[in-house]
């Protein structure tokens, strides 16, 4: 039956429907030409969620190919729900990123909380149980209302979610800057643990066993969200907006215990999640990953909204939903499993073998499509690249110099940051305690969360400086992937793998794209030379509004093995007496620093320079001086500089330091933000054994029982003589006054 | 000493608890899912935190129902030492195990963090092990922790030294920083900070143990008696 | 039977404070509403139950009383409304 | 100037999923109310306003649109009742 206000396939190429699918005149020709006929609106919505950049990555395919994604620890790389990597003793970690932006960024609350939804659904759909989540977000400045109502609505999301599942989340960055003012991002990353034997893969095997849908029933939400989130944002789409997609996290609770539990089942073929494009993308990927074919009937998808059309169900975006496929004859076993959870478990179709998705709905097959057509045969395209004229402009100013005068009043300053100061008006929102493995909560450089019944624990972190990326997108990539491995090294993890999330403007504009091509140039080389290779990610590309495009922000999301519980360090101080020691030299290098933000108001010239190799050696040298036990407290250098990172090192302990700078450029000594750079601090007595290890480490100073920071430079004259009290209560305190402050 | 520790659907500390009593407190523990009936076979029982049926309408409402709820009930009556924590409270307050009812945290935001409590009365089965008057850490993460009674209520509780911890400074709205409550008879506590939380220095703190360890002691203490 | 549409309202006894009305009356008066005042917000349900006319009222006064509203910091109001029955 | 009682009725719009009302409406079932369907949970919230008659509706409608409602997720309705002026 085909419903009133669909329009005929014969409308639909006359009035070019398509197009408001997103789909081209070209790609509308290919459908024609997969299917010799004309294909119905159903087709066609199947298609055009299926070859939208979200679920084809049709316009970044080409880049993504670059990154290593093998290594000999790596289970499981890009292709299935998360990548997966050895950690030893028949376990592993399985880790995943992915954006919600767009419906953040029109319902915060409830888009963040269904992107934590999503992205914890990818993980235990492998099988795995998730311990722990983080989140990387970017937002306007905290002045405008707007900004800050996304603000709390996203972090409440995010917050509402973790905390009723029970997921820890223990980690995060936020940075604030006003290209994300009308297109806020938030990513959110699902780390889990399994054990070898458990992996399950997401495919449709075996002819005749039956396909089972379970968990909430579908409604019209989110339809088109998948094509919506490739899009740019206007006000068109606010009103495009269809039903925003409301999570449950109670149900998605019910569903991990379920469905963990159903991994375990020896007769389970292939499990996965609906995310993006619902039903049609699970159902279409795990048959065309098994070389397969489903045959569904729509009438037995549970409905929770009445006359929904097949176009809708297939489309809709409702949250909580599972696609499993088990061995004939045992639907009922799973069926009763389900049930003691209080879920519905449907059988709604078969494993075929020809390679089609057919459906059927109140009778009539209402579409049957190539099921590879729709999951691997998307176009790929290869946009003109193009270097923007400001970035030859930024190569140029290299002898940038802010003026400062007064440093205490500039660390002040740059202490309420927001990018710099505290997140824990934003991390004591988050359960970031339970599941009691929590080892290194929100606050240190990474957070640790130990392993139960082993010696070992995880180190993740998500990064990514996006200032640097916007001027010069290749030396960024480096930077972020560099920083992240730099923060799990500061814990006393071996970085392990990486996933990627890739947050751009538009891949149609040259210019964008030649940002994509030039950063992820440097993720590849960085993930390359520091042996992380990415098992993952996610693309969210129109990231645009009226205003311009964000900088380029590819979060890095980055977890380290930490081999026995006694290497964790922290980066706050530990022992009044402590020497301490500063790692890496400072260059004049203020492009893109906090402290010209700051002073300037804007950013311009060339970002700071990195060595790759250097980088890699000198992580190798602190991890060696943490598992030798040598190490007290380790801190990386980023936003900010030296003096903010020395602040950060004795806040929320009883002690201060005292220190004389290494080297003679006092500006760069302490605001640069040169990479590879370190604060370190050992105890007397493991003193010589350090520098040993380390001979490059400079000792500069002493941890102190006095909460005073005191800075000198080289001729012994006072820079800074600052109380910490008054350090930290303005770092403390500074964006929950932002928040509160009125417009 | 055998434990139980009730799962509802929802509940997320569950593990928490269970991992706190066999491999800190070292004794004997079991989950009891929310549709048995029976508790006999226990000799305390724990409430977990979490938010069981998605906490929807009011924390802990639609978990009272619960079949496993009757035999609490009888846990209680008794005379059994009963605790529930966080979610667990607020099962305990909806069931009417426990006097008065939890509101939203004043500033209506979810709050995680290491607390100060005092140790208000050090007579109670759960509470024997600290010292009167001390202040100790235990984490909260809460968002409905906001304790509410009448005055009348309140001036029954001080007066039967029914306040077992308070918050150290003013942390979430609840009436006279009460953090935790016993019943009249002082076998049945009710807390929102989470002690299981607090049982491994490796994660901070282990000011929460002596709360397990009172409950075993206690026991003990009987069992030599009546034995 | 018959069936019915019940519009239960929950609100927070008088005298209990409302940390929800708090804040939207300081978000109002910081969005310069500033005369707004004594705001206390309630919970509102809507249930459709099919029942006999002599047994709706009982029925909705129990589940108020046991689930929908908490009797030691809530108050309940019910309207009752019948629809053509199916 | 006048004093006015407001009373905002704010509801989840039709098709918006409501896990809240499919909870009560699980829990009232195993209660044995087993005919009870269609549970929709909103807010309800009353205020105080002083205002002139001319401008009390437009202010409402503002508030709603600003604050009280997510116009995303969220219809809202609202009725006004004079009270006597101070
Ligand atoms: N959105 C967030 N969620 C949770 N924790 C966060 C968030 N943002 C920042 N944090 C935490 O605050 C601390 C400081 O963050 P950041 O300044 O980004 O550290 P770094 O520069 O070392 O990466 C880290 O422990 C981080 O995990
Ligand atoms: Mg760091």
């Amino acid at each position: 039956m085909q419903l009133l206000h669909e329009p005929s396939p014969a409308m639909i190429k006359e009035q070019k429907v398509y197009q408001e699918m997103g789909v081209s005149d070209k790609e509308f020709q290919m459908v024609e030409d997969i299917l010799g006929r004309l294909p119905n609106y159903t087709e066609l919505g199947l298609f055009s969620v299926m070859w939208s950049e979200h679920c084809s990555y049709k316009n970044s395919k080409v880049l993504l190919s670059k990154f290593p994604t093998t290594g000999e620890k790596v289970l499981q790389g890009p292709g299935e729900g998360a990548g997966i990597i050895d950690i030893g003793d028949e376990q592993a970690v399985v880790f995943k990123i992915e954006s919600h932006n767009h419906p953040s960024a029109i319902e915060p609350y409830e888009g963040a909380a269904t992107g934590v939804g999503g992205i914890i659904r990818d993980i235990f759909s492998m099988g795995a149980r998730p311990v722990a989540l983080l989140n990387s977000l970017r937002f306007g400045e905290l002045k405008n209302p707007r900004v800050k109502y996304i603000f709390e609505g996203v972090v409440s999301g995010i917050a509402g979610y973790g905390n009723c599942i029970g997921i820890p989340t223990v980690g995060g960055e936020i940075q604030f800057d006003p290209c994300y003012e009308g297109n806020p991002l938030v990513n959110a990353m699902c780390v889990g643990l399994i054990n070898h034997k458990d992996i399950q893969k997401g495919q449709a095997k075996g002819v005749g066993n039956p396909v089972l849908y379970v968990g909430a029933s579908t409604g019209r939400d989110g339809i088109h969200g998948a094509t919506f989130a490739s899009e740019e944002l206007s006000a068109e789409s606010e009103a495009k907006r269809p039903a925003v997609q409301v999570g449950d996290p109670f149900m998605e609770k019910l569903l991990v215990e379920a469905c963990l539990e159903a991994t375990k089942h020896p007769k389970l073929v292939g499990i996965q999640d609906m995310g993006a494009a619902g039903l049609a993308s699970s159902s279409a990927e795990m048959a065309s990953k098994a070389g397969s074919g489903i045959e569904m009937n729509l009438d037995n998808v549970p409905q929770r909204e009445k006359a929904m059309t097949a176009y809708e169900m297939m489309l809709s975006e409702s949250q909580e939903r599972m696609l499993l496929v088990v061995e004939d004859g045992s639907e009922q076993e799973f069926i009763t499993l389900f049930e003691k959870w209080g879920l519905m478990a449907n059988v709604v179709g078969r494993v075929t073998d020809d390679h089609r998705l057919r459906l059927l709905h109140n009778g009539n097959v209402v579409a049957d499509v190539p099921v590879d057509a729709l999951a691997e045969e998307a176009p790929v395209y290869h946009q003109p690249s193009k270097e923007p004229s400001y970035y030859q402009e930024f190569q140029k100013q290299k002898d940038y110099r802010p003026n400062v005068t007064d440093y205490s009043e500039t660390l002040m300053n740059l202490l309420q940051q927001p990018t710099i100061a505290s997140k824990e008006w934003v991390y004591n929102q988050y359960d970031y305690m339970v599941r009691t493995s929590t080892v290194v909560a929100p606050g240190s450089d990474a957070a640790v969360v130990r392993i139960r019944d082993t010696d070992k624990a995880l180190a993740m972190t998500t990064d990514c400086n996006s200032r640097y990326l916007y001027l010069d997108p290749y030396v960024g990539g480096k930077l972020a992937v560099a920083e992240a491995a730099r923060n799990l090294v500061c814990s006393g993890a071996e970085p392990l793998g990486v996933t990627d999330c890739l947050n751009y403007g538009s891949p149609e504009k040259p210019e964008i794209f030649w940002q994509l091509e030039r950063s992820t140039d440097g993720l590849s080389e960085a993930c390359k030379d520091l042996e992380t290779p990415v098992i993952g990610g996610n693309v969210s590309l129109y990231n645009e509004t009226a205003k311009g495009a964000i900088y380029p922000t590819p979060v890095i999301g980055m977890v380290g093995l930490i081999t026995s519980l006694d290497h964790i360090t922290r980066q706050a101080f530990q022992k009044a007496g402590d020497r301490v020691y500063a790692l890496g030299e400072a260059k004049p290098e203020f492009s893109g620093s906090e402290l010209q933000k700051f002073t300037e108001g804007k950013i311009f010239g060339p970002a700071p320079s990195i060595d790759l190799q250097l980088e890699k050696n000198r992580q190798d040298q602190v991890l060696g001086a943490i598992r030798a036990g040598t190490v007290q407290s380790a801190h990386d250098l980023s936003e900010g500089g030296f003096l903010p990172a020395l602040a950060e090192c004795v806040f929320g302990t009883d002690f201060g330091a005292e220190v004389t700078l290494a080297g003679k450029d006092v500006l760069a000594e302490l605001f640069s933000e040169s990479p590879s750079r370190y604060i370190l601090t050992v105890s007397e007595e493991n003193a010589e054994k350090f520098e040993k290890l380390i001979p490059e480490a400079k000792e500069i100073g002493v941890v102190t029982n006095e909460k005073q920071i005191l800075v000198k430079n080289q001729q012994g004259e006072t820079l800074v003589n600052e109380s910490v009290q008054k350090l930290e209560d303005a770092w403390r305190g500074a964006i929950s006054c932002l928040v509160k402050s009125k417009a | 000493m055998k434990f139980a520790v009730i799962v509802f659907p929802g509940s997320n500390c569950d593990l928490d608890m269970f991992h706190a009593i066999k491999d800190e407190l070292g004794e004997d523990v079991s989950y009891v899912w929310h549709d048995e009936t029976s508790l006999d076979r226990f000799d305390a029982i724990l409430l977990p935190g979490g938010f069981s049926y998605g906490d929807y309408l009011r924390s802990g409402a639609i978990a009272r129902f619960s079949p496993i709820m009757k035999a609490v009930e009888e846990a209680a009556t008794a005379g059994k030492p009963v605790l529930g924590v966080c979610n667990g409270f607020q099962v305990l307050l909806e069931a009417g195990l426990l006097p008065g009812a939890m509101r939203k945290n004043a500033k209506l935001k979810f709050i995680c963090k290491p607390v100060a409590l005092k140790v208000k009365n050090s007579e109670t089965m759960f509470s024997m092990a600290y010292e009167e008057g001390s202040v100790i850490t235990i984490p909260v993460a809460h968002g409905d922790g906001n304790y509410y009674c009448d005055q009348e209520t309140l001036a029954s509780l001080e007066k039967n030294n029914q306040i077992v911890f308070t918050y150290e400074s003013e942390l979430n709205g609840s009436i006279n920083d009460i953090a935790g409550i016993t019943n009249e008879k002082g076998n049945v506590l009710g807390m929102m900070p989470h002690p299981e939380r607090a049982v491994d220095s490796l994660l901070g703190s282990e000011d929460g143990l002596k709360l397990f360890k009172s409950i075993v002691k206690h026991w003990r203490e009987q069992h030599a008696t009546t034995s | 039977m018959m069936i019915f549409e019940v519009k239960v309202t929950v609100t927070l006894k008088e005298g209990v404070l409302d940390p929800q009305g708090s804040a939207v009356q300081n978000s109002l008066h910081q969005l310069g509403f500033d005369t707004v005042e004594g705001v206390r917000i309630g919970k509102i349900m809507n249930l459709r139950i099919e029942a006999t006319k002599d047994s709706i009222d009982d029925q909705v006064k129990e589940m108020c009383n046991k689930l929908l509203a908490n009797p030691v910091i809530e108050d309940y109001r019910y309207e009752i409304e019948e629809v053509v029955s199916s």
